[in-house]
């Protein structure tokens, strides 16, 4: 197998070298791909959806309909591994390890049987769990910055670099955070699975429902110049508001998406121990 | 042969992402571990996002975003003073596909190894033969 | 409404696939009703759009309103008009079929089940109708990770063979993207059409080469065309019934239109046949990939997997008929895709519904089919007499478009592949027959009627949509004539003869 | 000539398939039977209903669907056709009612599908006569091949299952092996498929291809079983005798034979060949099956295998007689199948009555039965005497034409060939007859009593005998039909 990869990758490798000869060098202004597209889209972006990001731009109006999917394709990723992995029937775990907070005195309680739930034991995932009270302070303090963070770079993406994705993403961590730092069951009780579902859904259905809107508005798919009478402003401005309602959908939709892959396969689906 | 050096030079940044490429590729390919595997994909997949941005620099261009916001944004604008956005745009959507991707072949290698306890390819194809 | 017909096709699904989720979480009976009228509409608003374009001609639908090639556009012809319509209800017919089988199988996960499934056909769709590049590239990752989904929902080896398809997959799609890359770089396009407007001063370059051998063979990768074949037949036969009735007619074809379009639309036939000069070589690749599928198929004794080589054999049709470089091999080319995935969906609707009742498509758990479940079995004949190219079946006409467009481009050994692959065809299909007919054999000479055994049918919501289909079969055949001159003929540029 | 477009031809084909659903949904045996002589009746009125049109020399055309440019599926009626599915749909109603007696009193299983499968046959039997094109005949050639699979292989068991695998191999294989590409190739060099008295090669000098492809329609049509693609007819005798003697005497046999006759009158043209010298390479083929066939026969001990080799010799005289290119010689040739198809579909049914009534099979466990059942053993008579080609039966007609043939086209040796194989047609058929009736008691292996098998079975025995007879006195139907056919 190892020659016939090394062949593989040679011979590939061979006709990419090949090919690159007639490639134009590197960052030539003068090379088609800078010269054909892009300078109308530099230049006309502005005056066509009043966005001065032009990647946003281009990314959430004049490519929409990529963009569109590839939130479908982060959702299916989300549906697909917890198609995969939940385990509908839970395997009841062999033991169960509990802290005494105040002490740090652990407690293991053999199958089946489990504390009632109280003030002074938190449950732990196995019985080497530090006792992290620094890692978790901190964390727990940075959260809502870090989410704060994430709503600013979705709701800048017209004017910096950002937007849906990158916050959507930002936001994801900051949950994941929590599970890190934490454990799984704390984030899982902060955002659950069905909330986590049901955002990643709803964060696509945003976007194609703005795109359906515009289409029962009478034009075309995604044309957000048809949302003018619905915003009560020109259409070239609609389309700048349609580009954020879009990428908020995108950040709701990669955020849950982010959660619930992460959950689902830190946990091999069980939605109990962590990492 | 200084033309040859200069052709090197001036294109460097296809080579380098023919050598990660092929990289990727050899790993996906040769390699026995499937985890393994699956980095050599996300390697391989780097190496096409490298090219794609790559194609978008441009010699003294700036980042595709216009100096002013709202109000005074009716300047000229020159197609020549600004990086090519478009194979940004198109590797955002490449990255996700990437991600996405991981995370179903991360799942699946989960399962795979909830069923064989490895995740060597050799032994489950054995394990394959006893069944 | 009509004007949106192109918009509807792949809009509707992806809501429905939306709602669907949502619905998963609410309840779970909910979700096949959603389903099926989502899939509807899209049906509806295919075959609507193949009549609009049989009577306007090309049809441009502008996403967001941009012109191409700043934004994206759909382009509808003749040509993905007749695949639209294709894909569209033959994924309608199954998702009414499965049901049971779905239900049977894993009844806790049908609401993601449902999800994914109508996001594949989402993806399948869009691939179809789109006139983009690149958005053909995003489609083509969900429709791929849909799959890898729905195929591990299988169990057993289920997981590892879609590990392995994706690997395959990835790889298969990512050169795809490469190409597209090239052409970008060499084009500065994106859009289709506009792309193979600049080529043509670009035909010498190697760079221009490059790119359509890479997207070519990512391509075959993903229609599993020998020899890159190796993923297919695990993958598709551990899947769930239900995902491998949908993916076994549809993921090939789909990817088989894909090619035709580089070598049609972006690339011309110009460039693909006459300047790049491989089509003898591709074409005696498919004849070894023909050879190999059936000989493949005849060591496997399970019928599920025997039809995945069958499969890989007609994938070699296709392609073969496509590079034969005339007009007629193409006509056989496009005409297969719709035959080939009607009268797979047929075999293996057949497939799921033997399955679900005797829970094994080894050979042995065949015996005594034909008593047991005529009414399976009857549209299962008719499936694989299409399988064979038996007339009036649609497999019949365009085997014999292909083997017509093997004789006027002089490639008689491609002729010879098809007819080696029909004869092993009867003799793969008539094995299973032998066994369902036979076995067990009785003892006696087979006098009076001692004990028939109990027909033992799948439910009648599995039946309906299997003899719906093994009746288009028949039709399709019938109507070849007004297929080729009213569709395909149009589908194939002036300049291919 | 004069076309009339009519559905008729349509009807004719589709009447029997039309009312399989019927057949195979209808739960008591008598609705189920009922509804197959209607269907057959219906069958047979349609067909004859057409006979008028076609004697005055009109051809009743239609178009099913166009499907390839140039070979639709498409009826034709012409005076070949009409003469064969004459023959086919008449005994279809002899037969059923055969079949009714011997499956009944044999209580063989599975009658429901046995009844439904041959109603398909008969379809397709008829199909293949009203087709107007190469085209339309493969498909009906086809799925007659697909309908008596399972009849074939009634019987379900090891021995079935090993004929069933032979005949398919050489049916099926031969007809896509080796006609489906001669089709194909035909249609790409000539642009159609229609038949037609000149041919579709009028024009084309391509010497070598055509004989080639003569060759391979000749011997692809492997229902017509010229050695040494013959040995299918043996093994598929495992069916039921009413099978055996309606597809392997009457409809399959002669379809392949009809369809040979169609490849040479119809896509060749005489012209054609007589032109390229090319029926004599078919005349000597046949000949050399002709001769064969009867000595092998007579080495047979079961009736039903020499029946079978009988029917093998039988069926190349017909391509021997359209082979010979002389008007004669082909009118011979075509009445042919409708004389022998009388002749042997009786003595088929008397092999089964004798199986009924007594379980014997074998020739020589037949001695002295003509005092057990002397109505069989006298239609028997009559049959071989139709089959050896003497009067007073029809079977002398096409002989005796066959005859005039080989002397019309001098072709002395195919003369030689035709009375020495009518002598090795009564050598093998008379000592049966003579046996049965002529022998000690104490040879007689039966006791003297007369008992016959049921009355279903001999009434259409003794019907298709008589019909032998009155066509030495009445052949003019079928005379006139294959003077047509040549175009005369």
């Amino acid at each position: 197998m190892k020659v016939i990869g090394l062949i593989i990758a040679v011979l590939t490798g061979g006709l990419l070298i090949y090919a690159a000869g007639d490639f134009p060098a590197w960052s030539d202004p003068a090379s088609p791909a800078s010269t054909y597209l892009s300078p109308h889209f530099i230049e006309k972006t502005m005056e066509e959806t009043s966005v001065p990001n032009i990647v946003t731009a281009v990314l959430a109006d004049y490519r929409g309909f990529d963009t569109m999917f590839e939130t479908t394709v982060i959702f299916s990723a989300g549906v697909a591994c917890f198609l995969l992995l939940r385990a509908f029937r839970r395997k009841q775990p062999e033991a169960r390890h509990y802290r005494h907070v105040l002490t740090g005195v652990t407690v293991r309680i053999k199958e089946g049987t489990k504390l009632p739930p109280s003030e002074d034991f938190e449950r732990i995932d196995s019985l080497w769990t530090p006792h992290d009270l620094i890692i978790k302070t901190v964390c727990r303090l940075l959260i809502p910055f870090i989410q704060i963070f994430a709503l600013y770079v979705i709701a800048h993406g017209h004017h910096s670099p950002g937007g849906g994705f990158q916050g959507g993403v930002i936001l994801g961590a900051s949950i994941i955070v929590l599970a890190i730092s934490q454990d799984l069951r704390t984030a899982v009780k902060r955002m659950g699975e069905k909330l986590d579902a049901l955002l990643c859904a709803v964060g696509v259905l945003i976007y194609a429902g703005t795109g359906a809107l515009c289409l029962l508005l009478g034009l075309n798919f995604l044309d957000y110049s048809a949302l003018a009478s619905v915003l009560h402003v020109d259409p070239i401005t609609a389309r700048s508001h349609g580009i954020l309602i879009v990428e908020i959908g995108v950040g709701v939709a990669v955020m849950a998406t982010m959660i619930w892959i992460y959950n689902n396969v830190s946990s091999k689906g069980e939605y109990d121990q962590g990492l | 042969m200084g033309d040859i050096i200069q052709t090197i030079v001036a294109k460097y940044n296809f080579w380098i992402y023919i050598t990660l490429m092929m990289i990727g590729l050899y790993a996906m390919i040769a390699k026995n571990n499937l985890v393994k595997k699956i980095v050599g994909m996300n390697i391989f997949q780097t190496a096409i996002i490298l090219f794609y941005v790559s194609i978008g620099a441009k010699r003294g261009a700036t980042i595709p975003i216009l100096e002013h916001g709202h109000g005074g944004g009716h300047n000229v604008v020159h197609a020549i003073d600004y990086a090519n956005p478009l194979p940004h745009v198109l590797m955002l959507t490449a990255i996700v596909v990437a991600v996405a991707t991981l995370g179903v072949a991360l799942a699946l290698a989960i399962r795979v190894y909830d069923r064989y306890s490895t995740l060597e390819e050799d032994e489950i194809l054995s394990q394959i033969r006893e069944e | 409404m009509s004007l949106q017909y192109p918009g509807l096709i792949v809009v509707v699904p992806l809501l429905s696939a939306l709602v669907i989720s949502i619905a998963g979480w609410v309840n779970k009976r909910w979700c096949f009703p959603i389903a099926v009228a989502g899939l509807s509409v899209a049906a509806y608003s295919s075959v609507g759009l193949l009549f609009r374009v049989l009577d306007e001609g090309v049809i441009v639908y502008k996403l967001g309103g941009w012109d191409p090639p700043m934004g994206i556009a759909y382009y509808v012809d003749h040509l993905n008009g007749l695949v639209l319509a294709v894909v569209s209800v033959v994924a309608l017919l199954n998702a009414i079929a499965s049901k049971n089988s779905i239900e049977q199988e894993f009844p806790e996960r049908i609401g993601p089940f449902y999800t994914l499934y109508v996001l594949m056909v989402t993806g399948l769709l869009g691939i179809v109708v789109t006139g983009d590049a690149f958005n053909l590239y995003v489609l083509l990752e969900i429709a791929a990770l849909t799959g890898y989904g729905l195929i591990a929902m299988g169990g057993g080896r289920g997981p590892l063979s879609a590990l392995n398809y994706l690997y395959m997959g990835t790889i298969g799609a990512c050169f795809y993207l490469l190409g597209i890359g090239y052409l970008y770089i060499m084009t500065g396009s994106l859009n289709m059409v506009d792309i193979a407007r600049i080529l043509p001063d670009l035909y010498q370059s190697k760079a221009v080469m490059a790119a359509f051998i890479i997207c070519m063979v990512g391509v075959w990768l993903k229609m599993a065309f020998f020899p890159l074949h190796a993923w297919l037949p695990n993958a598709y036969t551990f899947a769930p019934s239900a995902s491998s009735s949908l993916i076994a007619p549809l993921v090939t074809k789909v990817m088989i239109y894909v090619m035709i379009r580089l070598i049609l639309t972006i690339f011309t036939p110009e460039f693909s046949f006459n300047i790049l000069a491989v089509s003898k070589p591709i074409v005696w690749l498919s004849v070894i990939a023909i050879f190999m599928g059936a000989i493949l198929a005849l060591s496997e004794r399970n019928l599920k997997k025997m039809l995945t080589f069958i499969i890989i054999a007609e994938v070699g049709y296709m392609v073969g008929g496509a590079w034969l470089g005339n007009r007629v091999g193409m006509t056989g080319a496009i005409l297969h895709i719709a035959n080939d995935a009607l009268m797979t969906l047929c075999v293996f609707l057949a497939v799921g519904n033997i399955v679900y009742k005797v829970k094994g498509a080894e050979f042995e758990n065949l015996q005594g089919l034909f008593r047991k479940m005529p009414f399976t079995m009857g549209a299962f004949v008719i499936g694989a007499m299409s399988m064979i190219g038996v007339p009036p079946t649609c497999g019949f006409f365009s085997k014999w478009y292909l083997i017509s467009g093997a004789i006027q481009a002089g490639q008689y050994g491609f002729m010879v592949a098809l007819l080696f692959s029909s004869l092993v065809n009867v003799v793969l299909f008539f094995r299973v027959f032998e066994i369902c007919y036979y076995e067990p054999f009785s003892d006696h000479h087979g006098h009076g009627d001692h004990h028939p055994e109990p027909i033992d049918e799948a439910p009648v919501t599995m039946l309906v949509p299997l003899f719906i289909v093994a009746a288009i079969l028949v039709l399709v055949g019938l109507y070849t004539g007004d297929i080729v001159n009213h569709i395909v003929e149009f589908a194939i540029p002036k300049g291919l003869v | 000539m004069e076309t009339i477009v009519s559905i008729k031809p349509l009807l004719a084909v589709s009447v029997s398939l039309l009312v399989t659903p019927i057949l195979a949904s209808s739960r008591a045996p008598n609705v189920r039977e009922a509804w197959t002589f209607m269907a057959a009746v219906a069958k047979v009125l349609i067909v004859a209903s057409m006979v008028p049109a076609v004697l005055k020399g009109a051809e009743i055309v239609y178009t099913v669907a166009e499907v390839v440019p140039g070979a639709a599926i498409k009826f034709r009626v012409d005076a070949l056709g009409m003469l064969f599915a004459l023959v086919s749909s008449s005994l279809w109603i002899v037969t059923s009612a055969y079949s009714i007696g011997y499956m009944r009193g044999l209580k063989e299983h599975s009658q429901t599908r046995y009844f439904v499968f041959f109603a398909l046959a008969l379809s397709a039997t008829v199909g293949v006569a009203f087709s107007a094109n190469l085209l339309t005949l493969y498909l009906f050639y086809e799925m007659l091949s697909f309908a008596t699979y399972p009849l074939v292989t009634h019987h379900q068991d090891h021995e079935a299952r090993s004929s069933g695998r032979k005949y398919l191999l050489y049916i099926v294989g031969t007809s896509i092996g080796i006609v489906l590409p001669a089709m194909l190739i035909c249609y790409n060099m000539t642009g159609t498929l229609e038949f037609s008295m000149q041919g579709i090669f009028a024009g084309t000098e391509h010497k070598a291809t055509i004989t080639v492809l003569l060759l391979m329609l000749v011997l692809g049509f492997a229902k017509v079983a010229i050695m040494p693609l013959h040995s299918w007819l043996p093994a598929a005798m495992v069916a039921p005798t009413p099978v055996s003697a309606l597809l392997h005497a009457v409809a399959v046999v002669k379809v392949g034979a009809f369809s040979v006759l169609r490849v040479l009158t119809g896509v060749f043209g005489v012209n054609l060949l007589t032109n390229l010298h090319l029926g004599t390479v078919i005349c000597y083929i046949a000949s050399f099956t002709v001769i064969v066939a009867s000595l092998i026969a007579l080495s047979q001990d079961g009736l039903k295998r020499r029946l079978a080799f009988s029917t093998i010799g039988q069926l190349s005289y017909i391509v021997l007689g359209v082979a010979l290119l002389s008007p004669k010689g082909m009118i011979g040739g075509m009445t042919h199948i409708a004389m022998h198809a009388f002749g042997k579909i009786t003595l088929f049914f008397c092999a089964g009555a004798i199986a009924v009534a007594t379980g014997k099979k074998y020739i020589s466990e037949m001695v002295g039965i003509g005092k057990r059942m002397p109505v069989t053993m006298v239609a028997f008579f009559i049959g071989s005497l139709s089959v050896i080609g003497l009067p007073p039966t029809g079977g002398f007609f096409s002989k005796w034409y066959l005859v005039l043939g080989t002397l019309q086209a001098d072709q002395m040796p195919m003369l030689i060939v035709l009375l020495g194989s009518s002598l090795l047609n009564a050598a093998y058929f008379l000592p049966i007859v003579y046996k049965a009736f002529f022998c000690t008691p104490e040879e007689s292996m039966f006791e003297n009593t007369i008992q016959e098998a049921p009355i279903w079975c001999v009434a259409p025995l003794v019907v298709t005998a008589v019909i032998s007879v009155v066509l030495f006195f009445y052949p003019t139907l079928f005379l006139n039909l294959a003077k047509l056919a040549i175009g005369g």
